[in-house]
């Protein structure tokens, strides 16, 4: 009868399946690790932002610059680490331009948001 | 990898900030806090990343060098930053801020080239690591990684400094780049994207490569920018930012760091929502923006258009319909900035307010070279928030309005978007200033605005043009008012 | 840890699949959408499970034992889900889902304890394995989630059987448990819940803590739950809904798996949100809804309220009054659920329009038993989704009512929610129908509805009450009004 | 002078943590991972639910219950790998009891939404 094959060849799938090699399965699984980060993120980010007032486009916009220079920490840490001097120069370059992304993104967001603010004076 | 557990919390606490701060900056009245506390979330991302196992171990081998040297690129990296961000005036914020985007990528292209150069430098040599070799197999998360890393950073970099100098309006980029020559040159560079990207995957240890395809994507993100109408920067750079967002993010899965990929996955979702958004308050597609430029549709010629209909006026004209006006509503644009004329504005709202005068402000959405422009600019200048009324809200209104002021706004205000279909501004939403009963157009002459088109706002009956500087302007006009 | 990443990579398709569930499942338009997509995910997650390495090394080594074995459970456990899911009235979703949930905390629980058990067996004997050891060490992820899922699987298991009962209306969950005694208990139950916790994370493999554990979990869903008045039940089983997500979450840190922690915490925040919002909808506080119980306030006697002031009607008398109306409101409550008169009230609001009368029902956000209830029913009725309208809508419109006919609700017309400071359901928002002209209100006696007090709606000039069930009285009604 | 000696006690801080043991390691790092997915996924959870008409509680309640069922992935997996006999039945106990709340939970969804759904006859 076919349908009592369903059961078997299922069995023996799954048995084939066991003996098959992991090869760069802890490398792959980290990938999918992190691939999940960034999609659990991405969502996030889209049901936070959706729906911002126009008026406050200009300082998101800037804010969310200022967060992107995040990337400053793998500059950091490539420069800090010392391991090639190529690495090294492209580092210290890398966190140099960081910074500036950091730091005036920051400083000119909270300049735009100051005049939003009544109480300024 | 190799981190100590407590610096991965300490990434992850950072990260949760950077959420409460996009949940709190997409809010008017949480904003600044939202700001305050993704710097706080960036304190924390730094400092932990200054006890990184490398670094730690760098700092044991080789004492203070490691520290003096990220605390000297901070330093100048930081100055630099504060300084832009304190001096560049506030007319200028859109340029400000794709140049500080655009550093943003060039940082993250730059740091998957250090990465690169390091791994190679550790796979090779007597002491070579297998990780380091396992990092650059073909097809690696590492390779990948890198090379997705590096192409976006460069499109960013570049794609920002040709925003900048169209929005500084640089006379290089006066121009919108048409030549249809382009395609053919764009096709040629994806070609070569694709093929250096493969060959990056594959064989990551060749720097060459990476390079050539940083190259490649600083080169795509001229061609692909150029073309763009200075109309649609903005849009350019809410893109640009999300791209910046993409490359951190990529970075992250180089150097299998969480905080990047979240952080720059929350800027990528919000870049894209943001263009989105912005696509639709100025009623284009994407696609039509980053492929069709402003196109090649025949201009009207602005001769034919105001031939012998412009009626001008002079401040003291103007004051004495004023005088009989209930209602006022003043409609600013990117003029106003030029002319910093904010100020002045405010006082002219006051003047008219204490003599019984019902003055608004009429915000549109693309007033101006930055989303959200007019509202800071007349927040600067302390007008009331409620006096500030959107698109939507107001264009109900101007039928029982005496008197539109128009400040430096051009095309935000140009008939020729609903009524002309073959207009390169067809069907973006305007305000409809030209139903008050009387119309002041201030500016310097009768030459376009941003989309380069004439308007028949000026050639109206009941429009009345106010040439001047819209400060001097402005300023005559109150004076006009309070003496006459 | 010891899985093909394609496995996981399954899981993360599951897991989005949710997410999107989630979304669809919160509009309107798209929840039947949703929900096939929840079941595909669930599909695919399952489907992964099966080729998880533990599976496929137990099938290679033992045949198709193991197979059989999960076949059966899931045959066994999907057919009765299935019976119990298309044979339950639709009335008593609300207890059908409380059982749900509970099956799903115990399934948590179980899941927890098995895993303990095997990795039990695993770190002992011959070929003990130096990972099921480092699993069983203090303080270990796996043990202190073990602890946490075990606990909080119990407390979601009898606490949705608690909730079960009292919406049953079985007899035993009449009153609710209002002997002051309880808090000694809880405290109790509470120090030794605190110290069982720090026993199992102690000491895992000592699998005798973690049952005793789950004893007082089970007895804490009970002593929590029994003092909490029926009328908060719905408050109860969201947050129990909320429960049995955070207990698969924590089951997914007990077997490293992420689907599972993606899953419960997204059942988890949801359940948070929603007991929130239905909080608020019933002006009550979370708090004082998990603690408070229905209090001891002193309720006034029903015998006094209604003392000579009741004016009862016949099928003829009131579709006298109906003919004259030109303007309807009909208020169902739980009644109209129990009765089952769905397609007969629609039959009358019909009959009403064909006759030149506007028709329209007030849905009060917590009538009947469950949130959203009214619609279901009205809604397998088929009354046209426009004509449902939510409180605040309708409430001003009272005034201009000529006939609001309440049948079977009680609590939500209470207007002593409004007047009487000191009634349990004191600061509920309250459907305003003593504004009316008139008021019918459909029922079988005087006794009180769900909170338990008495009605001086019922005591109204403008109330005239319908002594019948509420089913048959509609089909009078309307039949009088056709032969009238 | 004081100022100088920060430098010098952070250079001496970083190079001690360097020597620092880095026991359980791991399984910690693992642990954090697993926090982050639940914190972004549980951040998720609250952004797309915030704000779902009052009529669709019920649904939504049942629908989410049904999905708390992923349990069942867990229970699957620890029953058919036969580790214990203790576990397996305990295992097979789960098993049942999750895939009642999962199709059960489905099944009732889809029955409540389908009266909503206007095109029903
Ligand atoms: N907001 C955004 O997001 C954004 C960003 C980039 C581009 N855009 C585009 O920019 C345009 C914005 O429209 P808009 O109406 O605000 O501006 P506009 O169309 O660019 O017009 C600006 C007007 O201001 C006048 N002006 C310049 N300097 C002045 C001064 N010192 N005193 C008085 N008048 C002065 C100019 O005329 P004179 O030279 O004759 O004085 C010009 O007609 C739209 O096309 C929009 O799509 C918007
Ligand atoms: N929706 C939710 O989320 C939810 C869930 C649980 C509890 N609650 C609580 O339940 C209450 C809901 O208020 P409600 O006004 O809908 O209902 P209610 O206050 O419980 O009153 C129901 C009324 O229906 C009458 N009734 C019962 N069977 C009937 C039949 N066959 N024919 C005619 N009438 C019948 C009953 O009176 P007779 O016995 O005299 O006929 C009773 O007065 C509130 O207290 C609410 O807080 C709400």
């Amino acid at each position: 009868m076919p349908t009592m094959l369903m059961p078997t060849m299922l069995t023996s799938l799954l048995a084939e399946t066991a003996a098959l090699p992991a090869v760069g399965e802890d490398a792959f699984s980290g990938f999918v690790r992190l691939l999940t980060v960034f999609l659990l993120a991405m969502w996030v980010g889209f049901e936070v932002i959706t729906k911002v007032p126009q008026r406050l486009h200009t300082p998101l916009t800037s804010g969310s610059n200022a967060i992107s220079g995040v990337t400053a920490v793998g500059a950091l840490v490539v420069t800090a680490s010392l391991a090639s001097t190529a690495g090294t120069v492209l580092g210290f370059l890398a966190t140099t331009f960081a910074m500036v992304n950091v730091v005036g993104g920051f400083v000119v967001t909270a300049r735009m948001l100051q005049m939003f603010n009544p109480k300024k004076k | 990898m190799t981190s100590h557990a407590w610096i991965n919390l300490a990434y992850l606490a950072a990260s949760m900030l950077f959420i409460v701060a996009f949940k709190l900056m997409s809010g008017p009245r949480t904003a600044g806090r939202g700001n305050a506390i993704g710097a706080a979330g960036m304190a924390i991302a730094i400092l932990a990343a200054c006890f990184d196992p490398k670094v730690t171990g760098a700092v044991a081998a080789n004492g203070a060098w490691p520290l003096i040297l990220i605390g000297a690129a901070a330093t100048i990296g930081g100055s630099i930053g504060a300084t832009m961000a304190l001096r560049y005036p506030m007319t200028g914020m859109p340029q400000m801020v794709a140049l500080l985007n655009g550093f943003g990528g060039a940082a993250s292209a730059l740091v998957a080239g250090a990465e690169l150069a390091s791994t190679v430098a550790a796979a090779g040599g007597e002491s070579a690591s297998a990780a380091a070799q396992a990092s650059l197999a073909p097809w690696s998360q590492f390779g990948i990684a890198t090379a997705l890393t590096g192409l976006i950073g460069g499109l960013t970099l570049f794609g920002s400094l040709m925003a900048f100098g169209k929005l500084e309006e640089l006379k290089q980029f006066k121009k919108a780049w048409t030549d249809p020559k382009r395609h053919w040159i764009n096709a040629g560079l994806a070609i070569a994207m694709v093929a250096l990207l493969v060959a990056v995957c594959m064989a990551p240890e060749r720097q060459f490569f990476f390079w050539l395809l940083v190259a490649v994507g600083c080169t795509l993100g001229c061609t692909l920018t150029l073309p763009i109408g200075g109309a649609d920067m903005p849009v350019v750079i809410c893109l640009l930012n999300s791209y910046s967002g993409l490359a951190a993010a990529a970075a992250g899965f180089v150097i299998d760091n969480s905080v990047l990929v979240i952080a720059g996955s929350l800027v990528g979702a919000s870049g894209l929502i943001l263009t989105a958004i912005m696509c639709e308050a100025m009623n284009r597609s994407l696609v039509g923006v980053l492929f069709g430029g402003l196109g090649t549709v025949a201009i009207a010629d602005g001769d034919d258009v105001y031939a012998g209909k412009i009626k001008s006026a002079a401040a003291e004209e103007i004051a004495m319909i004023l005088e009989g006006a209930d209602r006022v509503v003043i409609v600013p644009g990117y003029g106003l900035a030029v002319a910093q004329a904010q100020h002045a504005v405010r006082e002219l709202s006051d003047v008219l307010e204490a003599r019984g005068c019902e003055v608004e402000f009429a915000i549109h959405p693309v007033a101006g070279r930055m989303p959200g422009h007019m509202n800071v600019l007349l927040a600067e200048a302390d007008v009331a928030y409620e006096k500030l009324r959107e698109m939507d809200d107001i264009n109900p209104t101007f039928a029982e309005t005496d008197v539109a002021i128009v400040i430096g706004a051009n095309d935000v205000v140009n008939p020729a978007a609903r009524t002309d279909p073959s207009s390169p501004i067809a069907g973006m939403p305007i305000l409809d200033v030209d139903k008050a009963r009387t119309v002041v157009v201030v500016k310097r002459s009768l030459s376009p605005g941003f989309a380069g088109i004439p308007n028949p706002l000026f050639a109206a009956d009941n429009t009345l043009m106010y040439f001047a500087d819209g400060k001097k302007a402005i300023l005559d006009l109150t004076a006009a008012i309070q003496t006459g």
